[in-house]
């Protein structure tokens, strides 16, 4: 048995060594004429949370590719591009933090996006003391009560952002329906939601009724939907939750005669025809980005998901929910580093805090992206500078399709 | 009051659910005493083989029962051959994990071939009719039709064949029942084919009225474990009685009391425990 | 005053009386003898007396004290200590060991002693109680096999080490349940010593269930027959073997 | 068996060598690596302790997480000093434990699962619905860390990582010396037969359960205390870090280590933070299989190699030996032995 142990102590000893090895070549660069940026990606792309993790890492990687096709950028004679390093976290706190640290410390990455809340949280003040620029989508809001000088920017529009606009648009539009009930999940997610969608009301004029929280995994939505209709409200809203729950919810108000509004967020109508039908979902709202030709969607997210598919090879063959969310967030920071002219995170960080600096949204035509409108102060005052206000639509679902409502544009 | 008997119209459907998961899970529990933490991705490819002959092929419906039979009864000779009976001396701990690594790689597989995004399949019925004040949707009959008819069948199977004697036999004593000249071996196949079935038909009614997805199944598994805990390891009447149960339960909880409501039914398992160890209909 | 009385005992399982009214008593230094036909009872009655089941109804009485419903350990602890026809030994442990864990309760170590223990201590302590084993393994004639895993010593070996691991915890009431079954005559002979020589010694009562009809009748002092969970013959074998309705509960009335 | 006098020294040698690492391994790279490697050590061993006395704890992370929660709040709520909060954060799990236990430890094995299951899920509930107290699904946010200041020293935890290594280490080589002292007392001996031969255990006047509820309540303290150091070092707590399938990992090092064996455990758990280590070396590309190799390593571990690990070495020595001609023998009963009886 000791034996065993004695044995073992020396593979662990030869394990170390090489590790220490690896580590001790891959830090070694040399400056020249062409250099190469590494975009760090932590993002779960593993577990339950996949679909969004794989969608970031590819939105990521086509972004960086298309800065590097256009020409990437030179500063006096020296041509920088862009690589992607994507680390698995599995919506793991340990795992995260792991593969943040490793990116921080051993990687010598200087542009970063983090997906999982507790490690973004947990490591926003040691990428601030690295000056590390970190772009995140967690939707916790604590993410933007840091210090001002943090490094960490959110270039998600969590629910908070938009739940305004978003109301006020269905008040004007809808001018008959007065009450609102928020179904969404018992997870951060939905409670951010419910919070934000509670004082969007208020500020819209439409009467708040008690919201239904469910379990995540939950596939028989008959007990909640039965409990959100006895408040017989005129709009129900499921924003924040995944596509799947979405669908079931749209069969069972169907099944159970709601006659209102059913609005949502990042779904696409096509998804959502697949598993509830074309009547369950006609006349619902959403906030997805149509990927078909015409409108007002740019020509450089229309082609995302067959590149993405020849991009990740057949094993990977699947077009994700919202890579051309990702594919712009990402843009928004090489943007940055175009409108800098640096590659230095300092830098571009003073950029992005410019009052009224404007950052190329791509994902619609004339699109634009700023950090500290007046929209994202109004919610967090002094800190209001580290979230994102992008343009974004609003579409009704006709005929089984999205057709864009009305496009926001921040101020 | 018109909530009181939505609820019930609910109830009678979850509960439907619920039995049809835990009827195969009790069948092998009850005889391999060991949990079968990959039952959940049995169902989840009974689903996907719906996915693939009714909304990828678009050929009807009833073929779908039949392929998904054949290809998780396979899966579940599988698991008999590689993993239970080179473990059956083990106790149950041991084969329990080699389900769990089983069922990762299930689930893997599958989010690898087809994706994280749910795979949506077409109802078998749809509309709804209105009981006085409550609505039945039409996709639930499906389900309960389908899943009185599967406990039917099995009851049936279980007790007038000579083969469910033999299974009966086998859940009392294993060694008793190698004693009295039967072939262990093909017994223990025929459960799994059974239980594999079982769980094929499972995943075809499920995805019906949901949707498809590498994790479809594993959610539906604790409750499968709380209904056969509850009705007693191994006992199919005690599956139908602790999934109405549990069904109710749940329904009313998430109606009158919100989400996490299922810690009231888990509270409500561990009482019937403490009051009944060997579970509602189990014998000691 | 008996060493130990049962009083009307009787157990039922759902709908069926595995042991009815139960009336029996064992004295310092007897050895009595419970036989009867397969199922009739006597492991259930077995079960009663060492804890393992609670009764429906009656008593159990030890030194006069009502001990009805108690835990096998606490039992155990009293002095009340069986052995079992299946599963007799540690067969992971090796011989050794298995009288050493046997030991443990009377050596009387907690979890929080183990832990503050030092080594000298714990060393002077295991000390004893290899001792204390050694000698019980000597009466047994097992000295020799105390390094062997227990699991690989034949069948026999196994029986006569349960009944050294039932002595470890002092008993002044040994259940044997079918002790002799599998034994080949040899063995029974030791094990029969082995018996006599405990009763003789320390004056311990034994209750015996046992099949083999020839070790019943030549070393029981008093014998008890049961069928269908009710006694229906007591007494000297001498009676019991003249008794017709022994010979008709073991023959069947034809 | 008896060993050489210098292999006695190994662990010692080792403790030596992880007390000693950072001085060579300083970036907090590693040591975040090697933090999270010695809280999972001290929750492997509560596994394994558990698993001896036969049962499978799937309520372990949950525990860990009460132990976080309790020092988080002590320290926000009643602004206890942190090395006071430290040894409460072990006490109110393992008093949870015992509770648990008056049910859970009278069921049989896979009764006994279920309701680890279940308990996991009441008080993950608890966490998120008590927001007053446990803050919701937004968990406590932040959790302040220690500092120490006497004898002229100046330790602060804020600043580095350093001291968690090391608060970690101490906490870890204590649960191991614990362990290996019970493990290796007669009492180990009881507790390894527990769960296999419990009847004749009870019939030599040992308190079976009382044996399960010390083992139960044992690991629980030590989980919570690791999970006490896991709070201010992580500085924020939700409900979602502790997750039944965290403790799937856990139980997963361990049988990989070697079920039979307090060492196995911590084996194994180095062994799954390196296959970690290693997953992290490799192309994004192959991120997608990792759990499937996790699932057959489980599977393809269990089926041909039961004593893990460790086992594997000595197999491997016993094979060596034989193509030297230095053949071990399995053991098996000397028949002269037997006839002098």
């Amino acid at each position: 048995m000791k034996k065993g142990l004695c044995s073992f102590l020396i593979l662990l000893l030869a394990v170390t060594l090489l590790a220490g090895l690896v580590t001790g070549c891959s830090s070694s660069t040399t400056a020249s004429k062409e250099q190469v940026i590494t975009i760090g990606v932590d993002t779960p792309l593993t577990g339950g949370a996949a679909p969004w993790g794989l969608s970031e890492m590819h939105g990521v990687t086509l972004a960086a590719d298309d800065f590097n096709s256009a020409g990437g950028l030179t500063i006096g004679d020296t041509h920088y591009t862009l690589k992607v390093e994507a680390l698995d976290d599995a919506y793991d706190t340990a795992k995260a933090t792991n593969n943040i640290n490793q990116m921080a410390y051993t990687d010598g990455v200087k542009f970063m996006f983090t997906f999982q809340t507790e490690g973004s949280l947990a490591l926003a003040p040691t990428l601030t003391n690295m000056k590390i620029l970190n772009f995140t989508v967690v939707n916790d809001d604590r993410i933007i009560a840091q210090p001002a000088d943090a490094y960490t920017y959110r270039t998600y529009m969590g629910f908070s952002v938009q739940a305004n606009d978003y109301l006020a648009w269905m008040k004007k539009t809808y001018p008959n329906d007065k009450s609102i009930a928020v179904l969404t999940t018992n997870d951060t997610n939905g409670n951010v939601t419910e919070a934000s969608t509670k004082a969007a009301a208020a500020a819209a004029g439409l009467t708040y009724l008690a919201p239904v929280f469910y379990d995540t995994g939950t596939a028989d939505f008959s007990p909640f939907v039965t409990k959100i209709l006895n408040e017989k409200p005129d709009i129900i809203l499921t924003i924040g939750d995944p596509t799947g729950d979405v669908g079931l919810i749209a069969k069972t108000l169907n099944g159970m005669g709601f006659k209102g509004i059913h609005a949502t967020g990042i779904v696409g109508a096509a998804d959502l025809l697949k598993i509830a039908g074309q009547a369950p979902i006609e006349g619902m709202l959403t906030l997805n980005m149509p990927l078909i030709p015409g409108g007002q969607v740019s020509s450089a997210v229309l082609g995302l998901p067959a590149r993405e598919v020849a991009h990740s090879g057949s094993a990977w063959g699947t077009a994700y929910c919202c890579t051309w969310d990702f594919y712009s967030e990402a843009g928004i920071m090489f943007d940055a580093m175009k409108q800098a002219k640096s590659v230095d995170p300092t830098v571009v960080k003073a950029k992005i805090d410019q009052s009224g600096a404007k950052f190329n949204y791509a994902a619609i035509n004339n699109g634009i992206a700023t950090f500290g409108s007046p929209a994202s102060n109004a919610i967090f005052g002094a800190n209001g500078g580290h979230q994102v206000t992008n343009s974004w639509p609003i579409d009704i679902i006709k005929n089984g399709k999205d057709t864009i409502g009305t496009i926001i544009t921040p101020k | 009051m018109a909530q009181i008997f939505q609820v019930i119209v609910n109830a009678l459907s979850l509960s439907l659910i619920y039995i049809l998961f835990a009827t195969g899970l009790t069948l092998i529990m009850g005889i391999f005493d060991v949990c079968n933490f990959a039952y959940g991705e049995f169902v989840m490819v009974g689903g996907i083989a719906t996915y693939l002959i009714v909304a990828k092929s678009g050929l009807p419906y009833i073929v779908a029962p039949f392929a998904a039979m054949i290809i998780v009864s396979l899966i579940g000779i599988i698991f008999e051959k590689g993993i239970f009976y080179p473990m059956r001396n083990r106790g149950g701990l041991e084969p329990a994990l080699a389900t769990f690594g089983s069922s990762t790689i299930m689930q893997t597989a599958v989010l690898i071939l087809f994706g994280g995004m749910p795979l949506g399949v077409p109802s078998i019925m749809s509309g709804q009719f209105k009981i006085g004040s409550a609505y039945f949707p039409m996709d639930r009959l499906p389900i309960i039709i389908g899943g009185f008819l599967m406990i039917t069948l099995l009851f049936l199977f279980v007790q007038k064949t000579k083969l469910g004697l033999a299974i009966r036999a086998l859940q009392q004593d294993q060694d008793a029942a190698a004693l009295q000249g039967m072939n262990i071996a093909s017994i223990r196949v025929v459960v799994w084919v059974v239980a594999s079935c079982l769980a094929a038909v499972a995943g075809v009614l499920l995805s019906s009225i949901s949707y498809v997805s590498p994790t479809m199944g594993s959610g539906y598994l604790l409750k499968g474990f709380a209904v056969v805990i509850m009705g007693g390891l191994g006992s199919i009447p005690g599956a139908l009685v602790g999934g109405f149960v549990l069904g109710f339960v749940d329904s009313f909880g998430q109606t009158y009391l919100g989400s996490y409501s299922y810690m009231f039914a888990f509270a409500f398992i561990m009482l019937v425990l403490i009051v009944r160890p060997q579970g509602l209909m189990g014998k000691r | 005053m008996a060493l130990l009385e049962t009083q009307k005992l009787t157990k039922t399982f759902i709908g069926l009386k595995a042991v009815t009214n139960m009336d029996l008593s064992v004295n310092k230094g007897q050895i009595l003898g419970l036989i009867g036909p397969n199922g009739a009872g006597k492991t259930t009655l077995f079960n009663l007396i060492s804890g393992a089941l609670p009764p429906t109804s009656g008593k159990v009485l030890y030194k006069g004290r009502d001990i009805t419903g108690f835990k096998p350990h606490i039992l155990a602890r009293m002095g009340i200590v069986r052995t079992f026809q299946l599963a007799t030994v540690f067969q992971e442990l090796s011989v050794l060991d298995n009288i050493q864990v046997a030991l443990h309760y009377k050596s009387r170590v907690g979890f929080l002693q183990t832990l503050f223990e030092t080594p000298a201590m714990a060393h002077k302590e295991n000390g004893i109680v290899r001792e204390k084993a050694m000698k019980l393994l000597n009466i047994a004639g097992l000295t020799n096999l105390a390094d062997t895993r227990a699991g690989n010593l034949p069948g026999g070996y196994q029986k006569l080490m349960s009944v050294i691991i039932a002595l470890a915890v002092d008993p002044e009431l040994l259940l044997l349940d079918e002790p002799m079954s599998g034994l080949n005559a040899e063995e029974i002979q030791t094990l029969i010593r082995l018996v006599k020589t405990i009763r003789d010694e320390r004056g311990t009562g034994i209750i015996m269930v046992e099949h083999n009809m020839k070790v019943v009748m030549d070393h029981c002092e008093y014998i008890v027959v049961i069928n269908f969970g009710q006694k229906i013959a007591e007494g000297t074998p001498a009676q019991i073997a003249s008794d017709q309705r022994v010979i008709e509960a073991y023959l069947g009335s034809e | 068996m008896k060993l050489p006098k210098w292999q006695t020294y190994i662990p010692l040698l080792f403790i030596i060598f992880m007390f000693v690492l950072p001085l060579f391994m300083n970036s907090p790279r590693y040591l975040n690596l090697l933090n999270q490697l010695l809280l999972n050590i001290i929750l492997a061993m509560g596994v394994y302790s558990v698993w001896s006395v036969g049962f499978i704890n799937a309520a372990q992370p949950i525990f860990y997480g009460l132990g976080s929660y309790t020092v988080a709040l002590l320290m926000m709520r009643a602004h206890f000093p942190f090395w006071l909060a430290f040894p409460m954060a072990g006490v109110i799990p393992a008093v949870v434990a015992l509770l648990f236990g008056l049910i859970g430890l009278k069921m049989k094995g896979a009764y006994f699962l279920f309701l680890t299951i279940a308990l996991d899920g009441l008080i993950s509930w608890l966490f998120i619905s008590w927001k007053g107290l446990f803050g919701g699904q937004l968990g406590i946010f932040p959790v302040p860390q220690p500092r120490i200041q006497a004898f002229g020293l100046d330790i602060n935890f804020a600043t580095s990582r350093t001291p968690y290594y090391y608060l970690a280490l101490v906490t870890a080589v204590i649960t191991c010396l614990v362990y290996f002292k019970m493990f290796n007392s007669r009492l180990g001996r009881v507790w390894e037969s527990i769960g296999k031969t419990e009847d004749l255990l009870a019939n030599t006047g040992i308190s079976v359960f009382t044996q399960k509820q010390i083992a139960l309540a044992v690991s629980c303290f030590f989980a919570g205390l690791a999970g006490a150091i896991w709070a201010p070092y992580i500085t924020i707590i939700t409900p979602s870090q502790f997750g039944l399938w965290q403790g799937i990992t856990i139980v997963l090092g361990v049988l990989v280590g070697g079920i039979y064996s307090p060492l196995g455990a911590i084996i194994g758990t180095i062994f799954m933070a390196a296959l970690n280590l290693v997953f992290t070396y490799l192309p994004s590309q192959t991120v997608q299989y990792q759990p499937m190799a996790l699932g057959f390593i489980l599977v393809l571990v269990l089926l041909f190699m039961p004593t893990g690990i460790l086992g594997l070495s000595g197999r491997v020595q016993n094979r060596i030996k034989e193509l030297t001609g230095r053949k071990t023998a399995p053991p098996s009963i000397n028949k002269d032995d037997v006839k002098a009886v």
